[in-house]
């Protein structure tokens, strides 16, 4: 059984249609958010892979002893864009001090997951503060849930701007990027795979190793994701 | 203010088909066994129960027509109406109930302080309904449907759960909205004595038609329907006060063309009263008795001895010049007498024996 | 013991619950007593809307809601025209989110109520000429109090707890939308964050009970007025 | 079986505070005004209502008792209960709700069959209640209760929504109930001629008090209790047949020591019955009359003439070798004919003045 | 028109719900008539307990499940060892969840319909008789069937929208206890996927009208078998 973070769902099925045409048994995957599923893990969920959306709560199960460590490796990355309405199609320089005032209007807001929890939010928040604009912003944030609501915000023209990764972008015809965050503003946006301790088979290590070869990797660059 | 009813409605298992007309302003007692028809005809005078087909006037006034289309909604007819439960409202004090219609209507001559008094509630009036006793109930229940000021008072048994002596003070209250308001009045009842004391026209139903229909004094003194079938029946006669003897404590009143004593009334001569003589307490003789304690020998003539009734007797209708009366004898009785139709006969009637209801 | 900004939620929930129950129950009344007492062509398709909100999960009404309020949703758009009333990411979007998802049961309540009736009281009034409108106002809801209190109490709780749609649809802005269980759920998806989650549902908890006391009180006296 | 009631109970308004007990089973009535608190000693000997003091005893067996902190619950006593209200189970049909108590009770020896012809419902067996009329809904309840098999009956007012002819069948079945199967019955009525068929007791309440309480037979005859100064007082005695002349069609009763000449009654001679001679419809005289319908001239002596009472007429107490005849007569005809106590006097009677009740 | 997979999660769902319907019910009438008809010393308490699921984010509830039911949880542990029952993680799990969820509203409906009865009723059947589990066999409950219908239609529906508890608590396992609302949830995280959410949406609309339609023949039969 894989445990997966809900941003990977499409991905993760088309790689495991093709694991399973090459003559494997199918695996189970149930996704959910990363923060769910790790505690699911803590309570003895019989999972044999864990794909988290963040590193911290991969840590939080590594530091409970509930992971092969050996086994832990960043497999996908992604990028953090801004993104706009698509019928309002502009383009944003984004660097040091940029005026997010004029991008907002006089009461729009900033449409990102919430940086007190959502990773997008966390390293959003990472790169305003790095240009220095956070101050400016933050009272005009409208925090979402997760990625596909603050995405929806801005494909409803709700907010004038949003910050997503890279990959949400791509496939919402409602937005278009206006720029991209550039990688130093921030943390790498990574996903950290690993086998449970717990579910730690041959075949979860199989299954990993696909999931870091070649046919997978194909699956991933198509739906966006950056591979290490 | 006249009332005209005609009705006609299916139910699974009994047929309605009733028809009746009242010409005056008075008391139309629907009378009948359990399960005739009487509420059903209620509640379609009042607009509750839609039947089949209907033709409700009031004072020439249609409420319903089902070959017009009309058909009135219960809160346009202002008919006062009281239901054979109560039905009070459970969340309103027993004076917010009895306002609830009063405030409803337009001015009207019936007062809350007068409807109060009568059906002794005045303790009543802070108290929830579900504190009351069945008899305080109904009583409120009267009292709320004759404060909605209605230009029909519909009423099914009314004062069924009520004790004698409280009865007859709310009886004479009805005849008098009946008087004074010209107030047509629909009231179903099993109490004889209603019957005799309320009633201007009686409607017999039974498993849902009319099989007889008239005055009440005409349909009291006819041995052959079943309102004289009954252990009780006695003839009604509308009666005058012709004169009053204070000292004996005597009262003569002219009723159907002869005199009768009765214990003193009060009021005026030509008052008018209705009185009620029990087919069982007239005597019948053919001579005048003496030294008896009997105040009235009336002399009539026999006009039909009816086919025996219940317990061996007979019912003699005895004609007077103008009206009735009906005497129940043993057929023993009639052999002794050797009465036969036609006979010349005295009817022996003990004053106190002769019930004086207000007219 | 609790942060000012946690206070703020508090009183926001509180805010956003009496919003949610004082504009949602008359309507929840209207509906109920169509569903209850009429026949009209478009009755089951009403009965279907109304449980709506029941059958998606939170979410999926809070995406609704945003097609139909957001600025360019047809409801939406016609409050800002003319009334200049913005919905989205404010305390009255959340409370709308929150009426919606709770007006299922407060209708059903109502309506149950509506449904056990005694049909004499209403005849009697009718008798004593009372109309439509006079006659519901007098007999009708007074009799059905009991349901209605439920509705009212049912709404309040489940605003205490509803997450899903609100955060949908109004986002989680602190001092404008973040509720209780906005936070609650925030401070759930950060690792070591379940003291406060707890202490917060604690809060949430006694906001509560309390509200449950008094409707029980309230009860009390209903049900006794009413003869039971 | 007996049965002792003992309550004390206090309503805002209203003490509850009364002690009576009979002795033999029989029908014990409870007479009294609306809001005397009848009901409530129905509700509290059925345990329904949990008075603040109690001790009730049926037969010897407790079913309460304050005192010693007993306190049967309603479905172990026992006690077939007929509300003033029906309260018939709406979810299941007539057949099932008289089932209701048949199947939860020991096997006992009242039939369905028996009761649902009684009542006259067969043809509604398969209805609902919602369906019925009042008179309809009020039968079934009474079967139901009666088919609880139960060692007491408990009826408030359960013939009140009936018309004559079929309380005239249901009262009958109610006195064989209790010779045949002696079981004692709580009655609450405000009907005369309920009392008078089926009263073996009467317990006159007034504003929760006991204020008259004895056998029907001397409440009936006491010219001073409130039972009395009805307009339809009269006196009841306890009867048997004597002879019956078949031509004459007539049979003569003993009754207090004196003869009464009734219309023919079947049955053999020393059949017990009871009968009622209303007090207006009994005429005195000091001479005997002639050539008069009449068969019954009656010798008394006069024991009591009580004050006037209503409508200017007097009430004369008769005393008879062993029992007493009321008689009301205008004060004018006390005076005609010089009575006063301790005087000889003929009570003239007709033989249907005479209400002949089963015993 | 769906996939097999899509087609296992209507059954699921309908599975879940009848199950936590069919063991949610008995414990919901239970629990109205002691809120009802008794004054017991705890009773506030448990009327505060079953209106928890209402209060907290459902998210709350399945993690409070997680933790009382889990495998390490002290119910979770004692129903293994005793029973050899696992709830967590599989499709009898998400029966609890999903009752557990609208246990509150059941409760309320039926209580409801218990307070608004006529108590003479139930004094009748005392004088014939009947003790108290017989009347409440065969006249209380009867008579408050349209009140036990309500509960178990409203739960019927909520079981058909309701997501965070159950995902939180059973995970998110196709097959298993992936319920229509977590497909939808599943379908939402996916860029693009609104389409797809969309179409199960109104499959679990679909159900929930079909659901609707036969409680509403059924509450009409028996609110005229009970006269009114
Ligand atoms: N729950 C209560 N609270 C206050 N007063 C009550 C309550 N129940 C009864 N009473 C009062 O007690 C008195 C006796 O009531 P009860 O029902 O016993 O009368 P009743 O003799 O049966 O009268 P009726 O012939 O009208 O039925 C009434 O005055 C009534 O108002
Ligand atoms: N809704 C109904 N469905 C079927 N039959 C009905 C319905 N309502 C009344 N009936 C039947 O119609 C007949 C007349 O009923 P109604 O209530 O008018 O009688 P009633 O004359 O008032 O009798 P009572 O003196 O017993 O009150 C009864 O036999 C009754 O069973
Ligand atoms: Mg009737
Ligand atoms: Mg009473």
């Amino acid at each position: 059984t894989v445990f997966a973070a809900a941003s990977l769902t499409d991905a993760l099925k088309d790689v495991a249609s093709v694991w399973v045409k090459q003559g494997h048994p199918a695996p189970r995957l149930s996704f959910a958010a990363s923060s769910t599923l790790a505690r699911q893990i803590e309570q003895g969920a019989p999972a044999n892979l864990f794909a988290s959306a963040d590193e911290k709560w991969m840590n939080y199960l590594v530091d409970r002893h509930l992971i092969a460590a050996d086994t832990r490796r960043s497999l996908l990355g992604n990028d953090l864009v801004l993104v706009v309405p698509a019928n309002h199609p502009r383009h944003v320089d984004i660097r040091p001090g940029f005026d997010f005032a004029s991008l907002l209007g006089r009461d729009g807001r900033l449409a990102m997951g919430d940086p007190t929890h959502v990773p997008a939010g966390i390293y959003a928040e990472q790169a305003l503060k790095k240009l220095g604009v956070w101050n400016a912003v933050s009272p005009h944030l409208a925090r979402a849930e997760d990625v596909r609501a603050a995405l929806l915000l801005v494909e409803r023209g709700e907010a004038p701007a949003g910050i997503v990764y890279g990959t949400d972008a791509a496939v919402s015809k409602g937005v278009m990027v206006a720029g991209i965050f550039p990688a130093d503003t921030h943390d790498p946006v990574t996903y950290p795979f690993a086998v449970t301790k717990a579910g730690d088979t041959p075949e979860a290590r199989a299954l990993l190793a696909f999931l870091a070869g070649p046919e997978a990797r194909a699956i991933f660059v198509k739906r966006g994701f950056k591979v290490e | 203010m006249s009332l005209s009813v005609r009705l006609r409605h299916r139910f699974p298992d009994i047929a309605l088909d009733v028809e009746f007309a009242v010409p005056d302003p008075g008391v139309t007692v629907l009378f009948g066994p359990s399960g005739a028809g009487k509420s059903s005809i209620i509640a379609a005078v009042a607009g509750l129960l839609r039947t089949d087909a209907a033709r409700i006037e009031v004072g020439g006034t249609p409420l319903a027509d089902t070959g017009s289309g009309l058909w009135l909604p219960p809160e346009k007819r202002r008919v006062g109406l009281v239901f054979q439960d109560a039905r009070l409202f459970p969340h309103m004090s027993v004076e917010t109930n009895l306002r609830y219609g009063l405030r409803r209507a337009p001015q009207g001559p019936i007062r809350l302080d007068t409807v109060v008094d009568l059906l002794g509630i005045r303790a009543l009036l802070p108290r929830r309904p579900r504190t009351l006793s069945g008899g305080e109930r109904q009583r409120v229940a009267i009292g709320r449907a004759l404060l909605a000021q209605p230009r029909l008072l519909l009423m099914d048994e009314p004062l069924a759960s009520l004790d004698a002596s409280r009865k007859a003070e709310i009886m004479p209250y009805l005849t008098q909205l009946k008087t004074d308001l010209r107030l047509p009045v629909l009231y179903v009842t099993h109490a004889p004595d209603e019957v005799a004391q309320l009633a201007d026209w009686v409607v017999l139903v039974e498993s849902g038609r009319v099989v007889g229909h008239g005055p009440v004094s005409e349909i009291a003194a006819r041995a052959d329907l079943p309102f004289a079938q009954r252990d009780d029946a006695g003839a009604l006669l509308l009666a005058e006060i012709a004169e009053s003897d204070g000292r004996r404590a005597l009262t003569r009143l002219v009723a159907g063309g002869a005199s009768f004593w009765v214990p003193l009334l009060d009021g005026p001569i030509g008052t008018r009263h209705r009185i009620r003589i029990p087919a069982r307490e007239i005597i019948l003789a053919t001579r005048a008795p003496e030294a008896i304690s009997l105040h009235n020998v009336v002399p009539g003539r026999v006009r039909r001895i009816a086919p025996e009734g219940p317990r061996r007797s007979v019912l003699v209708e005895i004609g007077l010049p103008d009206g009735a009366l009906l005497s129940r004898v043993t057929i023993d009785a009639i052999a002794r007498l050797g009465l036969g139709e036609g006979a010349e006969v005295l009817a022996l009637i003990k004053s106190t024996s002769i019930e004086v209801l207000p007219g | 013991m609790l942060s000012p900004e946690e206070w703020e939620a508090v009183r926001l929930t509180l805010e956003v619950a009496a919003r949610a129950v004082g504009f949602g129950l008359p309507l929840a009344i209207v509906t109920a007593w169509l569903l209850a007492r009429t026949r009209f062509p478009g009755r089951p398709v009403l009965n279907a809307l109304v449980h709506l909100p029941l059958v998606l999960p939170p979410v999926v009404t809070g995406w609704l809601l945003l097609i139909l309020f957001g600025v360019r949703g047809p409801i939406g758009t016609l409050l800002f025209d003319w009334f200049g009333i913005r919905l989205v990411f404010t305390t009255a979007g959340a409370s709308l989110a929150c009426a919606v998802m709770t007006f299922p049961v407060m209708v059903r309540a109502i309506r149950l109520s509506l449904e056990g009736l005694d049909p004499g009281l209403e005849q009697a009034a009718r008798s004593l000429g009372a109309g439509r409108l006079d006659r519901l106002f007098t007999v009708t809801l007074p009799l059905a109090s009991p349901g209605i209190l439920v509705g009212a109490v049912v709404a309040y709780a489940t605003c205490l707890g509803e997450f899903g749609a609100v955060i949908t649809f109004a986002a989680n802005i602190p001092g404008e939308t973040q509720t209780l269980p906005l936070a609650i759920y925030a401070a759930l998806q950060v690792p070591g964050g379940e003291a406060k989650a707890a202490q917060l549902s604690l809060v949430s908890f006694t906001l509560a009970v309390i509200g449950l006391l008094l409707s029980e009180l309230l009860g009390r006296r209903l049900n006794r007025r009413l003869g039971r």
